[in-house]
């Protein structure tokens, strides 16, 4: 199947008004030693059936799971109806970034209504319509902090997502900037004292997670302070996004940029993409930091309407200058966050108490179980972090029930082995955790 | 029309939560109420007025399921429903990232197969899907470049960008830490050689090249740029973003091409969703493979699996593996085009465009005028010699005839450009219709151009204030004041 | 617009057929020339054309997803989107009728609690979700009542109606072999026991009686009225396309009804789908079960199975079951509202109707004063009387305020009749701007009559000419001679 | 979870405007011993998460088969992915009947555009706007013969299919008229000479199928030449709509109205319905016909629009006089055929030739196994009887291989016991027919 529609007699025809004999003369630029004649490698064609039985098979050869208690990035959620019938309407799915602000109204107030609900969510004052991710918006609030501050040092924290870390570690490297960890207490909170130790004037940014990677919430005011004490900008990141229903956003705790991953909010796990970054920040970096931004203006009658604005901070007006290279970012999964939030509305508060119910619930249930115990002592959101006999063992035979276990943080940390770092959503029934215990006990 | 702000009302809500079928905690003891946040104030909305507020909304956007939308360098190819279907299968749609291989076979597979395909296609020794987008395939790209002189022990600070590259490439270079030069393109807008020769010094790191170039036009002596950049040491990095012009046409591999990165919804179709998501790929030749991004997907006994065990990679991009359901979309419609079908969309592409540029040749200046690839790019400096009447005020009238605009004042080497990409998704009615309305605008132009200036006069709002947006930035809203 | 015929072009087709993987037989010979059709002369668009026609045609329609719909008697409630989700699940929709009951289980369960739950809901023996619509559902019981008279070796020729009725009882009775007959409504718009006393003779097998009526009204004497037709032998049929308005307040069985059908589309919110697809299950008393269509579901060892063997049974209405993802959306819609659900969207839709009627009291005449029920009808008199301005133009001018029309000229008994049925899912918000609007248009009628007989005035064509589409009837396109 | 935005608040205040005290005056008129107190016997409410968990289970319940075997008046076909993003846009499938014609442009085009299309199909030169079902479009039709002749006899032929015949019987009962079967043949085909010594003065139609439930095509031309000798009228059934791709329709043949099941094109299956009963007729029975009819007419600009046309036929002007009782349709079932046939253009040919060799597959290798044989001679298109050892030992093997066997046609057809009728679709795989082959065999 291809989607061409022209018929033979539409070619002949236009080959005419052209000029030319053969469709070969339209690529008679390329060098004709370089030209090729088919393409080895690549099968025949498959009609719209054979496509969809094709990638059926695909599908099934997948295992999905009943029950899924790993989070670390990536949460499942219940996502309402709604969202899919409306990111699903073709007006919107089918355009591009709204650059002809008068043809593009519908998507341009829904960023601007997006912005909002996300500057409110983290306590800030501005964000921007998505980066690519959670791991690379860490990136560039921190790459924007060095370019700012022109200094050539990151400290993160060991209890930052490992993804989070390397994505900044890469994007560090590459600018020339060094990044430090600073290891996490028996709280499994970020270490004060070793932060302070570490910082000093050649440090541009701090980039701390809360709840963090093992589901601890850090206290930010703190770390803000001394952030702040010697010149440094405070990036905090957060974990599951839902947990801002009821928890305390870092903007509101002094942080200077908060990023995260904005999957949580109505966007399915996708096997990891795609899902959006969340950039949010002071106001006063409005002019600097990188993305789309929609803006309210008026047109010459005085109605309101929104056009992407400040674009002289990017890439195609700004070039090599810009605030980043980000041309394409994650629109259509901003606006299902932001349908998704604007469905829930306050219920994300209630939803939330019900991850934090469905938690304890789980950890209670596991730490009980013989050779099973709390790591941390710092309170979490919906995740936390039990060290058990054998995490791999665990992690086995809840896969051979179809059970997705909890995130083995050996690879990560080696430091924590035997240490699963296990989510509890809404999805996950009494029923489903009582399961989970009773395959884990026996 | 309103924000949903401004349609809120305490007490309602659009979703609901289940009851708790578990004891529920207190907050303060479990939590702390430091911790927890003060006021939560997102919109309070029925299902009704939550449908009908986006539902509206999407009725004030422009998408290719409305109409052509031939804006240039983006692809606005129509985007094959079945795709979406595949999408959407929960097989592909549930499944956490960091699931064990086992619950993943068939979505390994069909990564490793992709990368396998664009190999086949593009003519690179290997391809890592991680990239977000084309913008971030440029950095990963450019990465790549950086730590293969680092291995190397050479200190290149320089990377060559020809003027008529789009914004992304010289972003990229300096977001990678390079010094970006410019290189002047030639008379028939291609690469100069003498100026390449003369800036091609040993602090280059690499010239990288849009082909077809933002013109819409081939590089012909691509096999000269190519010994040029070579013999000096340095590596070329193709931007693949136009590769829709020359699928099955010739490889990038082949024309010597080291690294390139390709954007998977352009090029493999899939809808571009208001500005995202995309994919881009970025293939290397067999000198940089070590330094591809991690994880990527190795042969094992139990068929495929994730490996991080690459000591001289970049590293990380992004978190897990890539836009994942964007690479399923492009792969279902890789597979449903197949090799015929892939050759067949590069040769409407190129017929499409060259259609256009012969039909509006009459209307407006044409700077290259030659045979170009999958778009053409003409000037509305004529325009405003006559009549005052600038592409903005041709590209607002361009939606009173119900077509989104081409993309306009880009490249920047063109005055008052028009630049215009049909793609091979349409019909000859279609080009036939769309060349008609641009030459009546032209006559309008001329006839009575305030008509053209004061557009557009079809839509919901005229013309937008961007100078005040920027000058009074208002991102967010806030509630009025009691 | 243009039609799809007259953008169809030879050799193009938007869906293709996969190649045969099994030889290609001549169909001359295995199925002979004369049986061969000459031509066949479907459109030939591409699936970009194909998309955008019907994208267009869509934007060209309004729906409840879109605004306000108070369509009279329709109950265009807002239809949660969940429930098109439940009934997309391939394990409803993939399955063929005719196949063993063994892979039917979750159907036959839902099939058999919807039934055991309308029955808890209207106090009835026994349902069948058989015919397709409401008016089938009519037809249905009209047959049952048939039935049980032919059984009884009664010979009723004669149906009374009210002439408050909706069209399809009549037709329905009439499709029925019946005679009907009209009984006329008393001053408060209910039944005239007068004229039923007289009217309700041995001739006559059933009232047919849609409680709340088409006015809106409750019929207060309902005991009454199910006496004196019981007395005579007769049977009370419930029309029961108005139940949105009592759900869980009364149950018709309990008031003394033989047979009711429901318009599960209305009541049980499944979008009416731009005229259909609907469902009519009909609930009957103990007297009419022997009389339902086949196939029943009985319970068997292996759970349930299908039955046909019912000797009274008036036989099938309809292939198969019915209307079964109509059913699993009405399901799942009410297992979502529950009892609580139920009872409160009875209220609400009790409270907007009355609301409303408050409301536009001081701008329409409102013919009956008197609390009513899920919708209120009022009559455009005045401003025929004052201005020329009639009904339907009210309603065209209402299209230019953004708002499905009223039901209009219905019922008959009300001249010049606007029916309001605003159903539980609208906002206050949405009731004081409709009021608003209606308000404003009875002032247009006074200021400015011309305006309002001109409307719509913002819409792609303007008021049609009905007159001339009945009097040179072009019901089926025809290609123009070349 | 109820789908009501009213806040107390809001609630209160419009009491106060009505001057209630309590919702429960808005119900004074429910005479107060039949008032309820609660639904017993209805179960509480379930939020959305646990309505979708909950179908999901009930569907879960059901099997889905592999491969369908039968047909018998519900089809299996492969539906173009177009067709369910066309048809699920809101403004279609939240609109109801287009009543008000300004405002509902799109669906009035769309059924114009079905009715030409259906028109073309079935040869005829009218079609209305769907009436429920083949079955009752075939019983509507046979009672406007019987209406219009006031003659009232009904003669169906056996090789009709089950339902239709006892849906026409139904009708015909209700409406004092009698049904006679006529016979058909060693070929399956209807006994002409049978048909004929039935006919006479009262009788006011001839309902036959072709193909028929057997599967064979019926000659229309001689069955309508007999009907219309004694001043009957010829009411031809088809089954499955596809092969009106191939297949001279029975408008061409000389029936006076074609009606039939239009599930084939882009309808889900889904146990059953929603279908759409397709009615087409000669020109002349225009003002006669039951069901909606969608117009061309024009605006006072001369702007072509569309209208519902010729409503005076219908219940909600005519009353007990209406050509039929219909009012809600199946709308949307028709703009589904009207977007698939749109879809498949010409290639519905290729579909039919594709169906063709399938069945023609099919029937070949079980026909080669032993005990198994045709029945009829008569050729047909996608299905096609075969005599088996033991029908329903076979149907009960392939259901322990999760495959729908054929139709059996004992119940039916007690004379034709061991007997089935089966169907191949574009969807069955040869593997799949090999597999059946050899299911049936062992
Ligand atoms: C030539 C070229 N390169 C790179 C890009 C950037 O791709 P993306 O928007 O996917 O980041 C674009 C996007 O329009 C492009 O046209
Ligand atoms: C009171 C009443 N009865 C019966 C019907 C017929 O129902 P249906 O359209 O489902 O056949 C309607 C439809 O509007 C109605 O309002």
């Amino acid at each position: 199947m291809d989607y061409c529609p022209h018929t033979s007699d539409d070619i002949a025809r236009m080959q005419a008004v052209l000029g030319i004999k053969s469709l070969d003369d339209l690529f008679a630029d390329i060098p004709r030693k370089f030209r090729l004649d088919g393409l080895p490698g690549v099968p025949a064609p498959l009609s719209e059936q054979e496509t969809l039985s094709f990638m059926q098979a695909l599908a099934a050869k997948n295992t999905l799971p009943r029950v899924t208690l790993t989070g670390a990035g990536a949460y499942a959620h219940y996502i309402p109806a709604v969202v899919g019938h409306l990111v699903g309407r073709a007006e919107f799915y089918t355009a591009y970034t709204p650059y002809q602000a008068e043809i593009s109204q519908g998507l341009l107030q829904a960023i601007y209504e997006y912005q909002t609900m996300i500057a409110h969510l983290t306590g800030t004052e501005i964000a921007n319509a998505s980066l690519y991710d959670g791991a690379s918006a860490a990136a560039e609030a921190a790459m924007l902090c060095a370019k700012m501050s022109d200094r050539p040092r990151l400290v993160v924290a060991r209890s930052v997502h490992p993804h989070y870390r390397q994505v900044l570690q890469t994007y560090a490297w590459a600018n020339g900037c060094s990044v430090t960890e600073v290891p996490y207490r028996a709280s499994g909170r970020v270490d004060l004292p070793a932060l302070a130790a570490l910082l000093d004037q050649d440090v541009a940014a701090v980039i701390v997670q809360s709840p963090n990677f093992f589901g601890c919430l850090e206290e930010i005011r703190p770390l803000a302070d001394e952030t702040h004490r010697c010149g440094a900008l405070l990036v905090a990141a957060f974990t599951d996004g839902t947990g801002l229903g009821i928890l305390k956003p870092a903007g509101a705790c002094g942080a200077d940029f908060v990023v995260g991953e904005g999957q949580s909010f109505g966007n399915p796990m996708n096997y990891g993409g795609p899902y959006l970054g969340i950039f949010a920040a002071r106001e006063k970096y409005l002019r600097r930091i990188p993305g789309r931004l929609a803006g309210a203006t008026v047109d010459k009658n005085g109605r309101r309407g929104f056009v992407l604005t400040l674009q002289t901070r990017e890439q195609h007006i700004r070039r090599e200058k810009a605030t980043s290279n980000i041309c394409s970012n994650e629109a259509l999964c901003a606006l299902a966050a932001c349908v998704y939030l604007a469905a829930l509305g306050k219920n994300l508060a209630r939803l939330a108490r019900l991850n934090v119910d469905k938690a304890q619930y789980l950890k209670n249930r596991l730490a009980d179980l013989a050779g099973w115990s709390e790591v941390f002592s710092a309170p979490g959101y919906n995740e936390f972090t039990l060290r058990c006999p054998d995490a791999r063992a665990a992690n086995e035979r809840l896969a051979a029930e179809g059970i997705v276990g909890g995130y083995d943080l050996r690879a990560d940390y080696p430091e924590l082995d035997g240490a699963l770092v296990l989510c509890a959503t809404e999805l996950l029934s009494r029923e489903d955790m009582d399961r989970v215990a009773q395959i884990l006990k026996s | 029309m309103q924000l949903i702000f401004e349609i809120s009302k305490p007490g309602r809500a659009a979703a609901d939560v289940p009851a708790g079928d578990v004891p529920a905690v207190s907050l303060e003891d479990v939590i702390g109420a430091s911790f927890m946040r003060e006021e939560l104030d997102l919109p309070e909305v029925s299902e009704t007025d939550l449908v009908r507020h986006y539902t509206s909304l999407s009725r004030r956007n422009f998408g290719v399921d409305l109409g052509f939308y031939p804006l240039g360098s983006c692809t606005m190819k129509y985007n094959p429903k079945i795709n979406e279907n595949v999408a959407a299968l929960p097989g592909f749609t549930g499944l956490h990232p960091a699931a064990p291989e086992a619950f993943a076979r068939g979505n390994l597979e069909l990564l490793f197969d992709m990368q396998r395909l664009l190999c086949a296609i593009f003519g690179m020794a290997d391809f890592t899907l991680q990239p977000a987008a084309g913008a971030h395939g440029e950095l990963t790209g450019v990465m790549m470049i950086r730590k293969y002189f680092e291995k190397k022990g050479e200190k290149r600070r320089r990377i060559l960008i020809p003027d008529a590259a789009h914004g992304t490439n010289p972003a990229s270079g300096a977001l990678c830490g390079f010094e970006t030069v410019t290189l002047g393109s030639n008379a028939e807008g291609g690469v100069d050689l003498r100026r390449l020769d003369a800036l091609m010094t040993e602090d280059v790191a690499a010239l990288m090249l849009t082909n077809p170039n933002t013109l819409g036009l081939f590089e012909r002596n691509i096999e000269e740029v190519a010994r040029v950049v070579h013999d000096r040491g340095g590596l070329l990095y193709g931007d693949g973003a136009n590769a829709n012009a020359f699928l099955g046409k010739t490889r990038p591999g082949d024309l010597g091409f080291d690294v390139i990165q390709l954007n998977l919804h352009k090029t493999f179709s899939t809808p571009h969703g208001g500005g995202g998501p995309g994919s881009g790929p970025v293939g290397v030749g067999e000198k940089l493979t070590d330094f591809l991004p991690v994880p990527r997907i190795v042969p094992c006994e139990a068929g495929l699996r994730w490996s991080s065990d690459f000591p001289d990679t970049i590293g990380r991009v992004r978190a897990f593996y890539g836009n994942f359901s964007v690479i399923v979309k492009a792969y279902s419609y890789l597979r449903s085009l197949g090799a015929a079908g892939l050759i067949r969309a590069a040769e409407m592409a190129v017929l499409n465009a060259n259609y256009i540029k012969e039909k509006l040749k009459p209307s407006f200046d044409l700077p290259y005028d030659r045979i170009c690839m999958h778009e053409c790019v003409f000037s509305g400096s004529r325009q405003v010699a006559l009549s005052g009447v600038h592409t903005t005020d041709i590209a607002k009238r361009l939606i009173d005839f119900g077509y989104h605009p081409p993309t306009i004042y880009f490249p920047l080497i063109v005055a008052e450009a028009i630049m215009i990409e049909p793609t091979e998704t349409e019909s000859k009615e279609t080009l036939d219709a769309f060349c008609d309305a641009m030459a009546a605008i032209a006559r309008e132009a001329e006839e009575n151009p305030q008509r053209v200036k004061d557009a557009p006069l079809s839509t919901p709002v005229g013309r937008l204030d961007e100078v005040l947006a920027a000058r009074k930035p208002d991102v967010c809203w806030s509630k009025p004041k009691a």
